[in-house]
């Protein structure tokens, strides 16, 4: 594991494998985010309860799932950081948490712009949602943590310590649904059984997850690497980067 | 070595009872937040009845959170907490002993006069037991998490409202399944599966959380 | 024997210093000197292992400290500027907490402590009643009972008046010549026995020098 | 004269502004008390709007009272409540200048974002437009009372739950008659009556405020 | 002119000192000397009108103090235990307050006075990340552009290493010799012109004396 990990806890060699797997991700991520918005907004068929406003779910549960997944993500790294004290891993919890508060934003914006027709209120302190707008608190609270440090070292590793704690919030919104009887549908795609929607809108919607997962990828790196900058940009290697850029 | 955790607790309880202010602060504004309820929300005690377990619990949480922010900030002001660091004893031991000490002044006095808010409030007597319960239960896990947040603001100016930033929506679960424990006494309901969810986070809350306590303060005071 | 290799210290990306080196043995004094904002209290932080350094480590009886801590905490005493002192409890309550947490006789007379400090007919009286100095005193009572090797004292003779200052060095001179060790900083003159006494000058770390 | 008031505000919003979190803490704090309730109430619409304009408040109120201790104690730390109290000019003034600077930073906050929060707890409209008039008058009333209880307590070591104790039974009347203002205007009567008195209240605060303030500090900086 | 006449000053019921009486001229540096709680900071405090006297008046130009609050602050500076600088802010920025507050000149180069405590370089660092002494320097800072006429400092030494101390001395010397008064406290001995200076021994209260 060490082994592995240790040639990238190098700045510089994380800078520049970031910076060569950046570009796949975009490339990954653009038309699988066209061809899907394109299909799910456009010519999937309409729900027949629903009507229109269902097209919402290509962009609500696609950021949803993200937001959650990039809180795994932090949680991982964050784990990584602390137990074999890769600082890298911390700087990645750190460039992570704005983008997971970005989604979980867009989270509950596009379910209460949902929820305005289909249950009347924009807002109802159903499990699901009241878990999800705990987990945007969540996220804050690291970001107002790590910005209030002034030494980022310490910094990224109290921000790690504060993302494990807050991973029990995880399980409790995914599994919201099933605890307690919400307005907020259950699993319907995640079953292991034959999923319970119509194919046509299946596959423009794992589409726009795709892209979605990619997109947040690429953002991971392209924030991990301007962490990287910043923090050492006194080291011999980001003043060569620069000098390189400005003759170049 | 159980010594010194005898010694701190008796430190910080000296401390507290020097100060005699600083052990009927916590209840007093447990009283005052409670009592302003009734004023903001009018008196109708139907209305009271079906509200007072929330907010016996969102003020116990809250006395709770004002009363963190003295946790360490007085022995790193002075001192002390560098010195707890520099001591032979493991800083995840010591450190229970200061938040037993912290449970001890203000959590367990508002357990005690919970009985008399609760007829305040119009409160039922089963769910009055419920109450006492995830209070009994709720209440270390606030503590213990709560130290979590304090130890990782420690370090901070201005750390008191990001501290309540921070510790908020980590307590939400526990005021969540508390108050879902509580209306289902009052509905008559079995209430032990909340219970016992709480009582797995206790577990779970004292065999971890003090090394995250002391993994925070290592980060802190640097 | 306190040692440090290759000892760099960096805050803020700005480095205070570089590569130091040093060896403090049984019976030395260690005074480390240097202007305002040099980096003496950084070091002192490092040789705790309060903060880790940047790169470099410090060694306690030839290990790591990191790779030790409980052992190393066992032989230090600490006391930096801020004096870990109680404000609510007096002198005496004070003294008791400091033997249990430092030292393993239980039979101490606290009261002689306090006559060798000073603080006779003080002792029942809230620290934060004292002043500057009394407070001062109380977190310097830990050295006349502690049985710990190595004292590191940042300023410790802050608001101290004459008198103090001079049996705190007497009582400096006595742990040496008893084989401990102490690392202190301290603006003022200090008159100790040459034998002891070592001193380190920290400069100011050069502009070439600023950036790792 | 007119200068070292600005300079005075000044440098508060400066030192906030540095710490950002200083700024956003307390509407965070805010928006999170306003959530507690819905989860230890539930989630019944109809009793969330009912209560809404009690919860609203009494946030606003704990939220004030947890940046309060920041108002003085900072100054009393460093020295500089010391040096501004030896400054020539008129204690009154300079205290003004800074109970201004605590109003910008933390009730002006609240008061920006309380429409979301309306939303939050189905509050209609005109108990809505209600409410952010009480809110504007009420607010400084709060913070000028919370100055005279701060500087009582700033000496004082674990000042902080001291403080809320004095300063929560001040500011009840405001929170009754701000409730019932927008009660009244909830359901459709005049409540200008209400902002009337508040707004005398504010006058009065406005004008004696500062010198109990002034006298306040004398005693507890001694 | 300063002058104290019958100053009694008791704390938790126990005497400091009694009767004292005191004249400090214009070009005067008083030294107040005394072992630690003897009540030096505690006559300080007295001096200034921050606290008030158990009986006696002090008197500046003749007039009580406390009948003249707001002329006796122009003149005034006080410098305590505490340093009066935010540590939110940086250096450059506490000036720039102190100025307003103590100064009529808008026109002082807050450069060159940084340049004076040795703080260039670090103008923009929040005071809170600067050393001991460092910050310290950033208090001193305020005499270098003040135009008050008495200097009231309460152990204004510490910290600082031996250059600024130095400097310091200069400053209070330069201030005496253009007519100012400075009152002080320090456990440090002074090397200031025989002209200038003069020295306060406070004693301890004896026990007969300790009650009023
Ligand atoms: C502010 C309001 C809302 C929030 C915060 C919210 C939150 C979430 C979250 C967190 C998920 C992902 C769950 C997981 O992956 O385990 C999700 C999925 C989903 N949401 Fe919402 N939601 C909201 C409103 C709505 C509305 C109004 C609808 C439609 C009636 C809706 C329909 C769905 C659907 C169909 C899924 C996919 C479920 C699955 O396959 O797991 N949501 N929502
Ligand atoms: N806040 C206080 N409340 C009550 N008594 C106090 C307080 N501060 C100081 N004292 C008492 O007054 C006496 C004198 O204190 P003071 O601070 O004036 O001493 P000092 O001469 O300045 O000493 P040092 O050299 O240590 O600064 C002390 O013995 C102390 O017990
Ligand atoms: N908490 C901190 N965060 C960031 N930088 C700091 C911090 N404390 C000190 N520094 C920086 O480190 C440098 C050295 O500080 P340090 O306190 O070690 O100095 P020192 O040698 O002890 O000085 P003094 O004699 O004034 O006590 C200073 O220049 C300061 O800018
Ligand atoms: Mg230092
Ligand atoms: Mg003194």
């Amino acid at each position: 594991m060490l082994k592995w990990l240790h040639p990238y806890a190098k700045a510089e060699h994380s800078y520049a494998l970031a910076g060569k797997l950046m570009p796949w991700f975009l490339i990954l991520t653009i038309p699988s985010f066209l061809v899907g918005i394109v299909w799910g907004l456009a010519f999937a068929p309409a729900d027949y309860q629903q009507g229109d406003s269902f097209r919402i779910i290509y962009i609500h549960v696609p950021a949803a799932m993200m937001a959650m997944a990039a809180y795994s993500t932090m949680a991982i790294a964050a784990f990584v950081g602390l137990v074999w004290q890769v600082r890298l891993a911390e700087m990645a919890v750190a460039a992570t948490a704005p983008i997971g508060a970005v989604y979980t934003f867009i989270a509950l914006f596009t379910g209460a712009a949902w929820g305005k027709p289909m249950w009347g209120a924009w807002w109802v302190w159903d499990a699901r949602l009241t878990s999800e707008l705990i987990l945007l608190f969540v996220y804050m609270g690291i970001i107002a943590l790590y910005n209030a440090f002034s030494d980022k070292v310490l910094a990224g590793r109290a921000a790690s310590i504060l993302t494990l704690v807050g991973v029990i919030n995880l399980p409790i919104i995914h599994f919201s649904v099933v605890w307690w009887n919400t307005l907020h549908q259950g699993a319907t795609i995640t079953k292991f059984e034959q999923p319970s929607i119509a194919t046509e809108m299946l596959i423009p919607l794992l589409m726009m997850i795709f892209s979605f997962a990619t997109f947040l990828g690429f953002m991971i790196l392209y924030r991990f690497r301007n962490e990287l900058l910043q923090r050492e940009q006194h080291r011999a290697w980001v003043v060569k980067l620069v000098q390189a850029k400005q003759r170049g | 070595m159980f010594n010194v955790f005898i010694q701190v607790v008796r430190q910080d309880l000296l401390a507290a009872f020097r100060h005699q202010s600083a052990i009927l602060n916590p209840i007093w504004f447990f009283i005052i937040v409670v009592t302003l309820f009734p004023l903001g929300l009018g008196t109708d005690p139907t209305l009271l009845s079906r509200i007072a377990p929330g907010v016996i619990w969102v003020a116990a949480l809250l006395a709770a959170l004002l009363s963190f922010e003295r946790l360490f900030k007085d022995d790193y002001i002075d001192g002390s907490l560098e010195q707890m660091m520099l001591s032979p004893y493991p800083l995840a031991w010591l450190v229970s002993a200061k938040v037993l000490a912290h449970w001890l002044l203000t959590s367990l006095p508002i357990l005690i006069i919970s009985p008399l808010l609760a007829i305040f409030l119009s409160l039922q007597i089963d769910a009055f037991y419920a109450l006492s319960l995830t209070l009994l239960i709720g209440t270390p896990i606030l503590s213990l998490l709560g130290a979590i947040g304090v130890a990782l603001t420690v370090g901070l100016r201005k750390g008191g409202i990001l501290l309540s930033l921070i510790m908020l929506p980590l307590s939400i679960p526990i005021l969540i399944f508390s108050t879902m424990a509580v209306e289902a006494a009052a509905s008559g309901q079995d209430y032990l599966g909340f219970v016992l969810l709480l009582a797995a986070m206790l577990v779970g809350a004292i065999t971890l959380a003090p090394f995250a306590i002391a993994a925070a303060l290592r980060v802190s005071i640097s | 024997m306190l040692e440090c290799k290759d000892l760099t210290c960096v805050r803020e990306q700005r480095v205070l210093f570089k590569q130091l080196n040093l060896i403090v043995k049984p019976g030395e004094i260690l005074h480390i000197e240097g202007p305002n904002g040099v980096g003496k209290s950084s070091l002192l932080a490092l040789l705790t292992g309060l903060s880790s350094a940047y790169s470099g480590d410090v060694y306690w009886q030839q290990q790591k400290i990191t790779a030790q801590r409980e052992t190393y905490y066992q032989d230090l005493l600490y006391l930096g500027h801020k004096s870990g002192v109680k404000a609510e409890l007096t002198a005496l309550e004070n003294c008791q907490g400091f033997q249990r947490l430092y030292s393993s006789q239980t039979d101490v007379d606290l009261y002689d402590v306090l006559l060798k400090v000073g603080l006779v007919g003080y002792e029942d009286i809230p620290a934060a009643q004292l002043s500057a100095g009394q407070q001062r005193r109380i977190a310097l009572a830990r050295m006349y009972f502690t049985e710990c090797k190595l004292w590191i004292l940042d300023e410790p003779f802050t608001s101290l008046d004459k008198e103090a200052i001079k049996s705190l060095e007497t009582c400096l001179i006595k742990h040496a010549q008893q084989g401990g060790i102490v690392v202190l900083t301290t603006h003022q003159a200090l008159s100790i026995p040459e034998a002891n006494y070592k001193k380190l000058f920290l400069t100011k770390a050069t502009v070439e020098e600023h950036y790792v």
